[in-house]
């Protein structure tokens, strides 16, 4: 896979300073360290940081500003970051009204942002977690690893954002993201692997005309493989597996994001909203919020997700709240 | 052990690890996203990097090993192996020769940790079925022979093949894994097996 | 090439519903055509029109909005839209100020806007033209079809559309448009090609480890092939190939956008820019706005264009003027 | 020409051009891209679909006919040929049955004003490169055969293949444009070669 790199091991520090040079206003990096943090933070109120592996962008770093993230703290490419740079994170963004961490839940972000957690509470912070689980391809079990966190995770962050901006507390802040989590429902599909840089290989195959239902954002599997299906066939399937668990009924409201994984031509996605507005449409559902574009990648993966969050009135105010990020303005 | 033997054992769980990197990458592709060879070279290399080489404190090359690691690997194998290290590091603290009983009661509080972590069990398919058989069996056998260890870590591998994930990415492939080698479980291998020549080296 | 669409030639049609589903407030089609234009225009102003063939998004719907273009008019994938089209559009945005319509040029882009803009005289509405010619790559000359518009295109659309909303009138915005482009050059290389829905076959063909520099966005050819360079490597040529007609000198300030082809990953992108923005600081040149993203795509290519544009006070006041557009936010 | 004839050229065309889709979209791919054959399926699909069966006036038929390219094609080519076809039917406005030499007045009519929207002339590469041709030799030959047009519209196409593209996209491969066809010209002759065809029927 031809790529536009240096090193692969440089490419992390290199794209952080690279995300710098091109927002100089309203990032900044926290020396040494894979942190990105608001160049001012909006005083006094709850710090909000997330983060992940690299390769997912604009995610993470591009939900950083007014209304939405705090500071963002990135890994190596498709890998957590390490407690300590979590750390160095919510030192830089507590103000005494304590910091939330949004956590996709892959048993790696899990254990190092808990660690993180941890160090930050025996130095006296506030520290609490949510952990995004969306993905409806994998069963959610307590014995088992449980449903991933995927393109959901940006409403998590503009709600809890929102709800933060607004002087709410930590407590409060949480309880909100903890409803957004179980409100939201996504699923993915891939045309085309993506290749972690200086591995040499795909991360996963697929044949000429298939796709994989139900991938992860690292290439994970899926739940099935099949042919490739019209873009139409495609939202009525992605529709079907999403729906059921929100137990949506006739004159709920939803909040939908068509998310591109990387590779994937933003006409291939407004294709896919064009559908999916017609089936929530006819199922009586009103779609009151669409978000389209690239909001959670994976590498040059082609392919898209679709996320669905049932709405409330609080939920949808805080979403259509002010924001001001790189990715995510309203 | 002593510390220089700690530090031999860092250094040779880096040379394995890096002669075996695209081996654990290619073991995490199938089962995972791919990147654990680069996350363990990555760890190692740090971990060697930084070590101490002066001090006689066991305790303290292991505890500084893992807070590398723990900073240094990211994923889910950092905080296990940065908390292995760390907790068999605070364990033999102080210690300049510890035997092999002491050894074995850090481990045991070392693998008991890594467990609760990671919320695992021996029989998920991790890096923890290798780790909590070979410290069952030092702390059942009279380990005279210290190549039965190695034949230990060797056969606890083996079987680790057998197992369905529940634990990790490779859970999500739910029943497919069975048959398929944990590219955890292969990079505790050889990080036991390391220790093994070490400490018959140190004889 | 496994595509998210139904028919092929059903493919800009959905689109465009699918854009006006996701921003019912921002957008709206005018029927039976493929027009898109502000849902409120702004008042007693200069109309902007833009447009081309399709498959370049977020071009050119994303520049719809506040402070940018009031309608955009879309063709078949990677095809000229007809003087028909083109013609609603100024109907549609014409408040008696005039309309200026920002053309690429390409012969068929020309030849239609031309024809759209003969009929709008006929009718009555002052209309005039700017055509983007940015790209380096292609030599310019009287002679021939001239230097083809790429990326450059988008600060054409900020620029003007910020005079017209200041109110500057059509020849005021005219004057302006043709300063950016005549102070604008792209350059960009492709590392994988895109492949026309429908068509069958990738646009051209590139070996394992090869780029081509130059490439148009729709892949005409470029320059040269060459061996896949590192990052650093491949923004130095870039850079030594857009920099020279621009006249640089120590002191001078420059807008830079780092344009990604459709497949490019946002990571990829930022690399880029961290070389680029050390190697204009090193030269003495100053990097007062940076913008990187996919604002002008080629279908799934992979690879990025570099667009500088040399500022003086008012290009610079202007492009920093306020806009909320799609993709194109200040 | 009658009406009818008129008509029947545009079937022609079109039918023409969509039994060689493909030849033209490659053609256009090599040095352009790579949608002429489409571009052009889908204009002319437009025309027959709006070609009026009720009147008698060839101008009506050839100037709905070039409306509806000009709406449909988009792209070099939708002008170009929007406007041959708008233009000879301008000159054929009202007439019911032109004779060659009207046709040709026309054809000179049209083409001029193709030359003028394309800044082009003969020799740049382009399809006027088989209508300037063609329309001479309706000038200044005396075309008693039909056959003959077609072989000059043949030879005109055969020779563009060693020009140098100067204008539309192919311009942009520069001497690696010489030795291929352009797919301009290849749907140019198409539309010529079924002219003939149903002039000939007529007779
Ligand atoms: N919950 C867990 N408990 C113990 N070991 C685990 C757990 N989850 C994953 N592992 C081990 O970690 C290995 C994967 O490490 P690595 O690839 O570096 O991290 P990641 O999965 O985050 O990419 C697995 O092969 C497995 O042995
Ligand atoms: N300036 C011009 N004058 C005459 N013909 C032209 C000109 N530019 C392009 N053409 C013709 O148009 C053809 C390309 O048409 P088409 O592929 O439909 O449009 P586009 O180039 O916009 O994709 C070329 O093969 C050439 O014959
Ligand atoms: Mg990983
Ligand atoms: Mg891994
Ligand atoms: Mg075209
Ligand atoms: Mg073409």
């Amino acid at each position: 896979m031809k790529k536009i790199m240096n090193e692969p091991n440089q490419m992390v520090d290199q794209m952080l300073d690279g995300l710098v040079k091109a927002y100089p206003d309203q990032l900044k990096r926290l020396e040494d360290t894979t942190v990105l943090v608001r160049k001012e933070l909006s005083p006094d109120k709850v710090g909000i940081v997330s983060g992940g592996g690299s390769g997912h962008e604009p995610a993470h770093a591009g939900y950083i500003g007014e209304g939405m993230l705090d500071a963002a703290v990135s890994g190596e490419v498709f890998t957590s970051p390490t407690p300590d740079q979590v750390f160095e994170a919510i030192k830089a963004v507590d103000q005494g009204k304590g910091v939330l961490l949004v956590i996709k839940n892959y048993t790696g972000d899990v254990m190092n942002f808990e660690m993180a957690a941890e160090m930050a509470e025996d130095e006296g912070i506030n520290v609490e977690y949510v952990t995004v689980n969306d993905d409806v391809a994998v069963e959610d079990s307590t014995h088992t690893t449980g449903r991933r966190g995927v393109a959901g995770t940006i409403f998590v962050h503009k709600i809890a954002g929102a709800a933060a901006a607004s002087g709410a507390s930590l407590s409060e802040v949480k309880e909100l993201a903890a409803r957004v989590i179980q409100h939201t429902r996504s699923i993915g599909a891939a045309l085309y692997p993506a290749e972690v840089p200086g591995s040499g290989n795909p991360g996963f195959e697929l044949g000429d005309n298939e796709i994989e239902v139900g991938i992860g954002i690292h290439g994970e599997p899926g739940m099935e493989k099949t042919d490739l299906p019209s873009a139409d066939q495609l939202s009525e399937k992605l529709l079907d597996e999403v729906m059921p668990e929100l137990e949506l009924k006739q004159g709920d409201e939803v909040a939908l994001m068509v998310n591109g994984m990387g590779a994937t031509p933003l006409m291939e996605l407004y294709i896919l909203n064009n559908h999916l507005h017609d089936l929530l449409t006819n199922k009586g559902i009103t779609v009151a919020d669409t978000k389209v574009g690239n909001f959670m990648t994976a590498l040059e993966m082609a392919g898209a997700s679709i996320t669905i969050l049932k709405l409330d009135n609080e939920l949808k105010t805080q979403l259509q709240a002010p924001s001001k990020t790189i990715a995510f303005t309203i | 052990m002593k510390a220089e033997t700690a530090r031999k054992w860092i250094h040779e769980s880096a040379r394995q690890i890096e002669a075996n990197k695209e081996q654990l990458t290619q073991l995490d592709q199938t089962l995972g996203d791919g990147d654990h060879g680069l996350n363990m070279g990555r760890g190692f290399q740090a971990a060697v990097e930084q070590l101490d080489q002066d001090t006689s404190d066991v305790g303290k090359v292991l505890k500084g090993a893992g807070t590398s690691l723990l900073s240094k690997i990211g994923g889910a194998s950092g905080p296990l192996y940065g908390t292995f290290f760390m907790k068999l590091g605070a364990h033999l603290a102080g210690e300049e020769n510890p035997d092999l009983k002491q050894l074995t009661e850090g481990f045991r509080s070392a693998v008991d940790s890594m467990k609760k972590r990671g919320k695992a069990e021996a029989g998920e398919k991790t890096m923890i079925d290798v780790f909590e058989p070979v410290t069952e069996f030092l702390e059942t056998e009279n380990v005279s022979n210290l190549d039965n260890l190695r034949e230990k870590a060797e056969a606890s591998l083996e079987e680790v093949q057998g197992f369905e994930a529940k634990k990790g990415r490779a859970a999500y492939y739910k029943e497919k894994s069975v048959g398929k080698q944990d590219a955890g479980a292969q990079s505790a291998y050889y990080i036991l097996s390391s220790l093994v020549t070490v400490l018959k080296e140190e004889q």
